[in-house]
């Protein structure tokens, strides 16, 4: 609990850390329907899309510092002495970072969904996707920022996007499951179970990753 | 089982099917790709080792 | 007892001698029957009854592709031997399979775009198995260029293996997602449980050029790992002798 | 006397490149090890081994205490952006009941509303040595705590960590200033 309110300040008070991330991506989402015809119908169907890769190029970008402070100015070397499960701190940074920057984003999406396309139903559909999807790409991403640590965030999305293309699928037959109508709670399940794996999974592994950087 | 198929080598490099497409210049790009992707890795590895060699040395 | 027994056959060294011995031999068998296999499947063979004689491809399109795949395998296996055993000669050759990887993954891709014109139109297809085929190809260069951006070359090799594990867990499931997204592609020519959906005059050669090439691959993988043992233990003594 | 740490036979190599080899020392409580060595001999990877980042590559090392260790290293554990105050709190320290007596003696008591950033690289060292005036471990793993240090405030430090000794808490450190304090020595070299 300690830990959790810690990191909260931490992160809070680095307004570039989460306040950035959520202008960045309010302006990809304002910037998107310039690009396109208002008259278009199909507007509604590329709006899902946009707000996918949206949401991957922000978490991308609000994960890139995660580690990497921490490493530099020797909190993480002391957390790893303190704490005998550096998972479980690493768990709470990245639940943090969702508190802050994930959430947000998912209310922003849902609000987005609303004014493009004006249904109610699709605002509310999106709000807990878009809640499990932002946690699993934060987890990924960490993960692969943990890998490249010191050398760059460019590396760490270069390894770490291949491992979320079946996310992407996913999220593409959402489209579909949410224009029809039908399945919509089989895909939340299935956004859930995937999300469960890797919360218990991907903590371990990137604590791993990171007793050997601070070797 | 074992004969030939192509009675010339001219039929041999065109490769004409029986829905009278010519398929040969697919067929012999993909070999000349490959082998040719194969030879020069090879030559790359053998390159570097002879040059790490002769630095050990 | 299995650390020791590992330890002691796997040494660089010994793996080195044993393996320089043996090249000669699989180089050159390999080599024949790929070059005999080539000929069979491109001469000898009578053409396809849908694809015409485009369907030669497939001699130089499959044996790629299923190396490339299990190139990953191998990848992944050494992995979880150096993460538990710690054993260095299997990191070597985790990281000295993963260009191999790459130029195998490449052949596929390139080899089975120029198939793709004459039967089905278009060189490209957003399917399943090019897709998966195409990450994979990322993956081995994003594997690459994670080690080499290391200089510390043990640190290098324990994200390597870890890297090469999570993504070993993946590639199962990148194939099944984007299979359960869209397919166009046919389905596998030969699977180890079904009785083969092709002629055997077509088969065997096919076999054949499969285990040519594996041997090829495998010359080069030897080569590779050379490359990298020299450049790894080059303060080592023994390696002054050996060169 | 308790043995707060035994090690024996340590070896450690980076690399291919031997550290140290066949270390071998013991630290009782209320005594204090100073590490000497070149550049490069291995102080700090052996203060890493000890406190468990690293881990030696040949050798056994027994750890006989409860509670936490207190390493100071080369890196300063601050939040640059954050004030002084926000900072004590990260580190748990600002209920510490020494902690004001210590502030004023260190002369940061009035830079409380400051950010990190704006202080000077001294004044950040002694910030991040308040983590070992308030310490609450037996042993105490000190990695050049003098560097950038006035001479009033290596005084501080060597008074204190004399306290401590009395106090029968254990030492090891690495410096290349001498401090003041009784220390057996430890002469690492190059292998």
């Amino acid at each position: 609990m300690k830990l959790l309110k810690f990191e909260l300040l931490k992160l809070r008070k680095k307004s570039r850390g989460w306040l950035g991330p959520i202008l960045v991506f309010v302006l990809i989402m304002t910037a998107f329907p310039l690009t396109v015809e208002m008259l278009n119908k199909d507007i509604d169907q590329s709006f899902l899309s946009v707000l996918w890769i949206a949401t991957l190029l922000v978490m991308m970008l609000a994960t890139e510092d995660i580690f990497l402070e921490d490493f530099n100015d020797g909190t993480l070397e002391q957390m790893a002495i303190k704490h005998n499960s550096l998972s479980g701190v690493i768990t709470i940074k990245i639940f943090v970072y969702w508190l802050l920057i994930g959430l947000p984003i998912s209310l922003l999406g849902a609000l987005y969904g609303f004014g493009i396309t004006s249904s109610a139903d699709l605002a509310i559909q999106l709000i807990p996707i878009l809640m499990i999807t932002t946690y699993i790409f934060l987890n990924v991403f960490s993960f692969g920022n943990a890998l490249s640590l010191t050398k760059g965030s460019i590396l760490g999305i270069l390894i770490t996007m291949p491992l979320v293309l079946p996310l992407l699928v996913v999220l593409g037959k959402v489209v579909i499951a949410i224009n029809l109508g039908m399945n919509f709670l089989g895909f939340l399940f299935l956004l859930l179970g995937i999300l469960s794996i890797i919360i218990l999974v991907l903590p371990i592994i990137i604590s791993f990753v990171i007793k050997a950087h601070l070797e | 089982m074992f004969n030939f198929k192509f009675n010339s080598i001219s039929d041999a490099i065109f490769m004409q099917s029986s829905n009278g497409q010519y398929h040969g210049l697919y067929v012999w790009s993909v070999v000349l790709i490959v082998l040719l992707s194969i030879a020069i890795t090879f030559l790359v590895y053998k390159t570097q080792i002879k040059n790490i060699g002769k630095k050990i040395k | 007892m299995i650390k020791k027994f590992i330890h002691q056959f796997a040494s660089p060294k010994t793996y080195l001698f044993q393996v320089d011995r043996a090249y000669p031999y699989i180089f050159y068998t390999s080599l024949s029957i790929y070059l005999g296999a080539l000929f069979w499947g491109l001469f000898l063979t009578s053409e396809d009854f849908v694809q015409g004689n485009s369907y030669r491809i497939i001699y130089l399109h499959v044996p790629a592709s299923f190396i490339s795949q299990s190139l990953y395998l191998a990848m992944a296996f050494a992995s979880a031997i150096f993460l538990i055993w710690k054993v260095k000669l299997s990191a070597y050759l985790v990281r000295s399979i993963a260009p191999i990887g790459a130029v195998t993954t490449f052949i596929a891709l390139v080899s089975g775009a120029i198939w793709g014109i004459p039967t089905w139109g278009t060189w490209w297809a957003w399917d399943a198995r090019i897709i998966s085929t195409l990450i994979l190809f990322i993956m081995y260069l994003g594997l690459i260029s994670l080690h080499d951006s290391f200089t510390d070359n043990e640190k290098a090799d324990k994200f390597l293996a870890i890297l090469v594990i999570v993504g070993s867990v993946n590639i199962p499931i990148i194939k099944m997602s984007v299979e359960w997204w869209s397919t166009l592609h046919q389905t596998a020519s030969i699977t180890v449980t079904e009785k083969p959906a092709i002629d055997p005059s077509m088969l065997y050669p096919l076999f054949g050029s499969i285990i040519g090439f594996t041997g090829i691959v495998v010359c080069l993988v030897i080569l590779s790992s050379k490359l990298q043992i020299l450049k790894r233990e080059k303060n080592k003594s023994w390696v002054k002798d050996y060169v | 006397m308790k043995k707060i740490l035994v090690a024996e036979n340590l070896s450690y190599k980076i690399n291919d490149t031997k550290l140290f080899q066949n270390l071998s020392f013991s630290l009782n409580e209320g005594a204090a090890i100073h590490i000497l060595g070149s550049n490069g001999s291995g102080k700090t990877s052996l203060l890493k081994i000890i406190s468990g980042l690293t881990k030696q590559t040949k050798g056994e090392i027994e750890k006989n205490y409860n509670k936490d260790i207190c390493f100071i290293g080369h890196k300063n554990a601050l939040k640059q952006y954050l004030t002084v105050e926000d900072n004590l709190s990260l580190l748990e320290i600002e209920a510490h009941g020494n902690l004001k007596s210590f502030l004023q003696l260190l002369g940061l008591d009035k830079l409380l509303d400051v950010m990190v950033a704006n202080l000077s690289y001294g004044q950040q060292k002694k910030l991040a040595l308040l983590r070992l005036f308030l310490n609450n471990s037996d042993l105490l793993v000190l990695d050049e705590p003098c560097v950038g240090l006035d001479k009033k405030s290596q005084d501080i430090l060597c008074t204190f960590l004399s306290d401590e000794l009395n106090a029968k808490k254990a030492l090891i450190f690495s410096s290349h200033i001498s401090l003041d304090i009784s220390a057996e020595v430890l002469q690492l070299d190059k292998a």
